[in-house]
């Protein structure tokens, strides 16, 4: 395939293939200058979804809790009542996103195959440190434009550890740790409770609390609890932990009658999910 | 230098041949027979492989015919490498029309557009032809259906009726006797007609379901609002043990024929 | 800046400003609608700022007379002026005309009142409610500098967006293919309910609204205050 | 009665810029129908050292200590109206649409204001300026009839309006407004802005969706249309803006000014216009 | 300022587009040809910012006539359109983007006949008339209120004639000549349409005795 | 003005009892001014597996495209149907690879699992952020309103016919109080035996 991608490029450079194909590695450019040109015309230029979000984690006696609220926000409106901020990232660690939630969400990604590749080249368990050092160097590389603020925590051979990831770079290594707009809400509970030391259960209430701090008293965060417990033997992923708010109950039914809706053309078609490449005797269904 | 020197692959032999690319073809006289037949309502592949040993696990869709888009399908002799560059670049190009012109591509244009590839294979430096026939079915709103054949030197033709692959020349001859070109068979007789080839030139001593694969291309009328769409079938094992078991039959029935006539004819070899 | 030489500033351009924006957005929903011989209006209890919870205990209806309520929200600061001003010119019109202002009388003045402030608005949604001279509910909703319309029903602030959709379906019938006789009446129990159904769905999906549902309800025997309804509060 | 202004002077609030205040003499010499008190009455208050006209979209741009803007203050917009004089008197069709940006406010907008029975005013621009000036409009033709014993004429009325807007001018208004009515030089139809432009022709129609409107309107009118041709005309020119105009819609209101003052001739959805509409070219 | 016409009627379409050649506030030249024929029934008229216009439409003109003398056989209308939104849309993420909008119309070779509406952000529209520049404010409606998709050729000269009245009667600029092509499956017919001034005050709607009515 | 609202849509996708059902507005804007009420917005990209796609038309083509490109060869490859879930996958690495310059696209993903039949749907933001939900997802200029209706008139287990309702009137609705979408609806319910298009009758104003 390469050589005749080669070849097509020095021979028929008129054809040659535009930004329209294949997948290609890492980001592209080419709608940059576009979009600058809208924009200087006087157009917004959209907002992406924000996780808005409290997430918080803290070191206890042979573990890391993490926890995060559920709620994703695009400007003042609730995008995902339910989303999911704590990432996997090995079996031994997980990380808690704030900021863009794409950006989370890929940068996550990216690392946890990265850790696996690590781990698979190592023939060892990837380190919180080393995820942590990954982290960065990524984050760095494009100087804070990746929203990503997380929260770090795992267990390796040498111990627990948590930290947080600026989306920057920067990093910190603390035993109770706060991010996203909710953070100085959790961050004040974890200041008067928070001891060395504590047991798994009063460290999952605590980060509970934490959360549901940031879910009261902060309008980006919202809904559910959910937790991750990481200790040497393994991982707990409680989703949800608590739910912190739920919708309420409808009193009137608002179901139509059939025929409330006018119509001007229907069409029926009979499908088979059998129309592109899979042979018949495989796809027949009933 | 000696770079230079290795670099040059296909040159003209004093006689005027380019012995790279004779071998190339020759390369195709050792592969499984492959067939295309044209057909009023449709139009088919068949194809014969050989299973080197039953513990090959199932392909997905099939050992040696390739679907190219929702329009085009094709069976390749040759070495199989090569022949999976050469589909997937057939593949991606009929993609890329889709994404200028929103229409799927004309099949001449995607046949066109690799046997320029092949062609390039002959002439440039540090290159070797690829050792690949295929034939081509389509069906595009220019030509309706058609079928073509491309071979390593970057030549590509038209066809009724073709075969590529081993007993080539033997299938020809069968296809021009059998095969009447002023009046196009049914896909049904059509089908018939390709097991009753394949049986005579195939390695193996017997036709099995094993070691044929047929595919149909048909488009469908267009029934009330709906679009027509092209289909692209691999032949079910049943409907093909049925084919088999038909021609069998028959030659049966032509035996005992014979018997009774009590002639001796040989049957072709 | 040159001080020593004397040259002249250029003239153009005028001095250098300091500006600081003197409006925020407090957040807040507010409804309103009318039946037969009623109006309600209803709010969310919610008061914030960005992403900051003020108060979780601040209605946004305000009582003017014996039978009429303004919904009101936006700014909270003038909110609080316009109440206090249009508290003024109630009193006022009482004492020069000696008897209560109308409820559609009290639309016209709030009109003028929002107009006055043509260059530099409240920023405030209004939709007052109460009876009309039959007794029939009524609902008057305003933009921020004071344009207005009497209507039956209308959601303003933050969830506006939200709620104005379904009260257009579920009171205004809009898009049902239901002949006009078929259409039950809006009776303050639906109303209610209602009202309590798109609320849950606005406290769904808009941050700014939450945490308490206040409703009054306006008849021939005055202003009902009906009991706080709980909306989510995160 | 105590004005509005007094409950702001302590805030440190201003009556009309200096500008504006060197204005009245000249307004006087220009305006000797309006007494100059009315224009008083109800003073505006202006963001002090600012302009006016310019004042929201500036603060829009001030971020607030966290980063974010305060959402912008929209007011409602948008709208087709027409009106056209022909053989039978004027007729004035308008939407009634009222738009915030893309949200749409209402869908029951009255566009034409009825000044008095002979006298009624369109509405384009801001929903609150036409409102609030022709209902001072009506005020002032009220005065002038209770003095002069006769019915202003709708020259006059609309010169009053141009008056009241123009002073205005550079503030930031937003109207355009046709008067229309009928005295006894017959029907009037006149279009003022706040631009000041005051002029009188037998066809205007204003509004963002103006344009569309007017391409129906130029190929069907003439002067010798029957009352009922007259109507669909006008029906249909504000249809077909709705039609491509994001922001007119709702319902056509439609108007007769006679001689006798002026009637409404009906409300239509444009819903079951385009439908109507629809089918009849199909029919065809 | 340019101002582009297109109406599909029965196993036909017409374009429209004026001739003027501006720059700044000055008319250089009053009989520009906008359109560019791109197969033998189907051609598009281009208007937009100078040199990109020119260049844009004999670069496609080029690209279609290569591509008719490669294959035997043309392409469909709806290919050609699409094939000039994927030029656009691929020009705009350039450094040079073409700041061009496009009508393109045409008649299949089974007699179907289409348009499309194409702007230089390359959106692309399948539209049964459409406009663009400052003259589609007033003609879209005047379409909208005439067009049936069944229309006869005259039906549909008549109603861009109509389109361009309205638009020398509305439109302050002067574009009192326009460029029509009428494109059928036997090939594309030009004609030239200059509009006399339509001035206001000879308007139908004017009573007999406007003078009286007017105000001096 | 935000890019998203130059050309005006609206979208809607709902989970009913073993169906999903994807409605959208039809209309085609330049800002105010509507060029079509024709234009599509909802993909067939396999049969039965819809994607939706508000936002800048000239990206609605070029993202339906590039996408359909992709899926194609990625099919034609490996031989199989890809899943819902994957190709929503695949429309969110489309749209991070441009993190710093997005397309103007919001996609509405819906559709039901070739094998198991599950319903799904999805959506995400202009840059790819993924977000399954198992009730509905709405997209498009008047969002606001949709979730306000949404959140009303969704309930679970909606058999295909009164999914179908809600849907309709969900989104004629909202699109009531939208200037720059409407103009006509279209909604795609989509059983495991076959898809049933309707047109819905609109205000077109």
């Amino acid at each position: 395939m390469l050589a005749i991608r080669e070849q097509q490029s020095s021979s028929d450079r008129a054809q040659q293939p535009i930004s329209v194909d294949l997948p290609y590695p890492g980001f592209q450019f080419d709608l940059c200058l576009r979009n600058q040109y809208l924009i200087s015309k006087g157009f917004k230029a959209p907002i992406a979804v924000k996780t808005g979000t409290t997430i918080a984690g803290i070191v206890f006696d042979g573990g890391v809790v993490l926890g995060a609220d559920t709620r994703a926000t695009e400007g003042e409106v609730v995008a995902d009542k339910n989303c999911e901020k704590i990432h996997y990232l090995a079996d031994n660690m997980y990380c808690c996103g704030a900021g863009t939630a794409a950006d989370t969400e890929k940068t996550t990604d990216l690392i946890s195959s990265k850790i696996r590749l690590h781990s698979l080249n190592t023939g060892r368990q990837a380190r919180v440190q080393t995820a942590l050092r990954m982290l960065k160097q990524m984050l760095s590389r494009y100087g804070g434009y990746i929203g990503a603020y997380l929260v770090l925590g795992g267990v390796d051979c040498t111990g627990a550890h948590l930290y947080t990831v600026h989306a920057a770079g920067s990093t910190d290594k603390l035993p109770y740790v706060s991010m996203g707009s909710g953070s100085l809400a959790a961050m004040a509970t974890f200041e008067t409770q928070y001891k060395p030391g504590m047991s798994m259960e009063a460290a999952k209430e605590l980060v509970s609390e934490a959360i549901q701090a940031g879910i009261f008293n902060d309008l980006g965060s919202g809904s559910n609890v959910d937790l991750c417990v990481i200790t040497s033997r393994g991982v707990d992923y409680i989703r949800p932990y608590k739910e912190a708010c739920s919708k309420g109950v409808r009193q009137g039914d608002y179901s139509y009658k059939q025929g409330t809706t006018a119509v001007l053309e229907t069409k029926v078609r009979e499908i088979k999910f059998d129309v592109v490449s899979v042979t018949e005797h495989k796809m027949e269904v009933d | 230098m000696a770079r230079q020197y290795d670099t040059k692959t296909t040159i003209f032999s004093p006689e005027g041949r380019l012995y790279q690319v004779e071998y190339a073809m020759e390369a195709i006289n050792h592969a499984g027979n492959c067939l295309g037949l044209l057909a009023s309502d449709g139009i088919l592949l068949a194809a014969e492989y050989r299973l080197v040993t039953p513990l090959l696990d199932e392909a997905g869709f099939s050992e040696k015919i390739y679907r190219l888009d929702k329009h085009v399908a094709c069976s390749v002799a040759g070495i199989t490498g090569d022949a999976n560059v050469l589909t997937e670049y057939l593949r991606t190009t009929a993609q890329k029309h889709i994404i200028k012109y929103g229409e799927p591509i004309p099949v001449e244009q995607l046949v066109q557009s690799l046997a320029d590839v092949k062609q390039r294979y002959t002439q440039f430096g540090g290159l070797r032809p690829f050792g690949v026939s295929i034939l081509y079915m389509g069906w595009d709103k220019h030509y309706k259906y058609q079928l073509y054949q491309s071979d390593p030197s970057g030549n590509y033709s038209g066809w009724k009726a073709t075969c590529i692959g081993k007993n080539q020349q033997q299938a020809m001859s069968q296809l021009r006797q059998e095969y009447k070109e002023d009046q196009l068979p049914t896909l049904q007789e059509a089908k018939a007609l390709a097991i009753k080839v394949l049986s005579k030139t195939i390695d193996a001593a017997k036709l099995s379901v094993d070691t044929v694969e047929i595919a149909t291309l048909q488009r469908s009328d267009a029934v009330g609002d709906e679009e027509p769409v092209t289909k692209v079938k691999m032949m079910d094992k049943e409907e093909l043990k049925i084919l088999i078991e038909e021609h069998d039959a028959l030659i049966e029935v032509e035996k005992q024929a014979d018997k009774t006539k009590g002639l001796k004819d040989k049957p072709i070899t | 800046m040159d001080f020593g030489t004397g040259a002249a500033l250029p003239v153009s351009k005028p001095p250098l400003a300091r500006q600081f924006n003197p409006y925020t957005s407090n957040g807040g929903t507010i409804l309103a609608l009318s039946g037969e011989d009623f109006s309600l209006v209803a709010s969310d209890t919610r008061l914030s700022e960005r992403f900051r919870i003020h108060t979780r205990d601040q209605p946004k209806t305000y009582k003017l007379t014996d039978n009429v309520v303004l919904g009101c929200c936006g700014f909270h600061g003038d909110v609080l002026t316009l109440n206090k001003l249009l508290a003024a010119r109630i009193k006022m019109y009482k004492h020069q005309h000696d008897h209560e202002i109308s409820c559609s009388s009290l639309a016209q003045m709030l009109s003028t009142i929002l107009y006055s402030r043509r260059f530099f608005p409240f920023y405030t949604y209004n939709i007052l409610i109460g009876l009309d001279e039959q007794g029939k509910g009524c609902v008057y909703s305003f933009d921020p500098v004071g344009s207005y319309e009497r209507e039956t029903y209308r959601a303003g602030g933050t969830g506006a967006s939200m709620l104005q959709p379904l009260l257009d379906n579920q009171i205004g019938f809009k898009h049902q293919n239901i002949p006009e006789q078929d259409r039950p009446e809006l009776t303050a129990d639906r109303a209610i309910a209602l009202v309590r159904d798109v609320f849950i769905g606005a406290a769904e999906r808009d941050i700014n609204t939450g945490d308490g549902l206040h409703m009054q309800l306006v008849t021939k025997d005055g202003i009902k205050t009906l009991d706080r309804f709980p909306l989510r509060k995160d | 009665m105590c004005s509005v202004s007094q409950f702001y002077s302590t805030r440190g609030i201003h009556d009309i810029d200096d500008k504006y205040k060197s204005r009245p003499d000249e307004l006087e010499a220009i305006l000797p129908i309006i007494p100059t008190s009315s224009l008083y009455t109800q003073p505006f208050q202006v963001p002090p050292g600012h302009d006016p006209a310019t004042y929201l979209t500036q603060l829009a741009a001030i971020p607030s200590e966290n980063g974010d803007n305060v959402p912008e203050i929209k007011f409602d917009h948008g709208t087709t109206t027409l009106a056209f004089k022909y053989k039978n008197g004027v007729i004035v069709a308008v939407d009634s649409r009222a738009t915030a940006g893309a949200w749409i406010a209402s869908q029951t907008v009255k566009k034409v204001i009825e000044i008095n029975p002979y006298l009624l005013g369109t509405m384009a621009g801001g929903a609150a300026d036409c409102s609030y000036w022709e209902r001072r409009l009506a005020r002032e033709c009220r005065l002038y009839q209770l003095r002069n014993k006769e019915r202003i004429s709708v020259a006059a009325a609309s010169k009053v309006l141009s008056n009241f807007l123009y002073y205005y001018k550079g503030m930031g208004l937003s109207v355009g407004t046709m008067i229309c009515g009928w005295d006894t030089k017959g029907p009037g139809l006149y279009y003022v802005d706040t631009d000041g432009t005051r002029m009188t022709h037998h066809v205007f129609s204003v509004g963002s969706g103006s344009v569309y409107a007017y391409g129906v309107l130029d190929a069907g009118l003439k002067w010798d249309l029957t009352d009922e041709q007259a109507y669909d005309l006008g029906r249909r020119s504000i249809y077909h803006a709705t039609y491509r105009d994001a922001y007119s819609g709702g319902v056509v209101n439609l108007y007769h000014m006679k001689e006798t003052g002026w009637i409404k001739i009906s409300q239509d959805n444009v819903m079951d216009l385009h439908y109507k509409y629809a089918d009849e070219k199909i029919a065809q | 300022m340019e101002c582009l016409l297109g109406v599909v009627g029965k196993e036909h379409v017409i374009l429209g587009a004026d001739r003027t050649g501006g720059r700044s506030v000055l008319l250089m030249k009053s009989d520009v040809e906008k359109m560019y024929q791109l197969s033998p029934t189907c051609a598009m008229v281009v208007a937009g910012e100078a040199g990109d216009t020119t260049h844009f439409g004999e670069f496609l003109k080029k690209q279609f006539k290569l591509h008719s003398m490669k294959y035997e056989y043309g392409l469909s209308i709806a290919e050609i359109a699409d094939y000039i939104r994927y030029q656009l849309a691929k020009a705009i993420r350039s450094r040079h983007p073409y700041m061009v909008n496009v009508l393109v119309g045409g008649v299949n070779e089974e007699g179907s006949s289409e348009l499309y509406y194409l702007d230089y952000l390359g959106t692309k529209a399948k539209v049964p008339y459409g406009a663009h520049g400052y003259g589609s404010y007033f003609t879209l409606s005047t379409m909208d209120r005439l067009h049936s998709s069944s229309q006869n050729q005259d039906k549909s000269i008549e109603q861009l004639h109509q389109c361009i009245r309205e638009i020398n009667k509305r439109l302050v600029l002067n574009l009192s000549s326009f460029n029509i092509y009428i494109i059928t499956k036997e090939g594309i017919r030009s004609n030239v349409v200059i509009t006399k001034d339509v001035l206001l005050d000879q308007d139908p709607g004017l009573p007999p005795e406007r003078l009286t009515l007017m105000e001096k | 003005m935000s890019i998203l609202e130059y050309n005006g849509s609206a979208i809607i996708a709902m989970i009913g009892k073993h169906c999903v059902a994807i409605a959208s507005d039809k209309r085609l804007g330049i800002q105010a001014q509507t060029i079509s009420t024709d234009f599509r917005k909802v993909f067939e990209v396999n049969s039965g597996l819809f994607l939706g796609l508000p936002g800048l038309a000239t990206d609605v083509s070029t993202v339906e495209r590039t996408l359909q490109y992709r899926l194609n060869l990625l099919q034609l490859r490996e031989s199989r149907l890809l899943t819902p879930r994957s190709f929503m996958y695949m429309v969110s690495s489309l749209l991070y690879e441009r993190r710093f310059g997005p397309y103007f696209v919001e996609p509405v993903i819906a559709g039901l699992d070739q094998e198991s039949y599950q319903p799904f749907i999805a959506t995400m933001d202009l840059i790819g952020c993924p977000m399954e939900k198992n009730d509905f997802v709405v997209s498009g200029t008047c969002s606001e309103q949709m979730y306000g209706m949404c959140e009303s008139l969704w309930k679970p287990n909606l058999e295909p016919l009164e999914l179908f309702e809600i849907i309709s009137q969900a989104l004629l609705n909202s699109v009531d109080r939208d200037a720059l979408s409407g103009w006509g609806g279209i909604v795609h319910v989509v059983e495991k035996d076959r898809v049933t298009t309707k047109h819905l009758r609109a205000r077109m104003d």
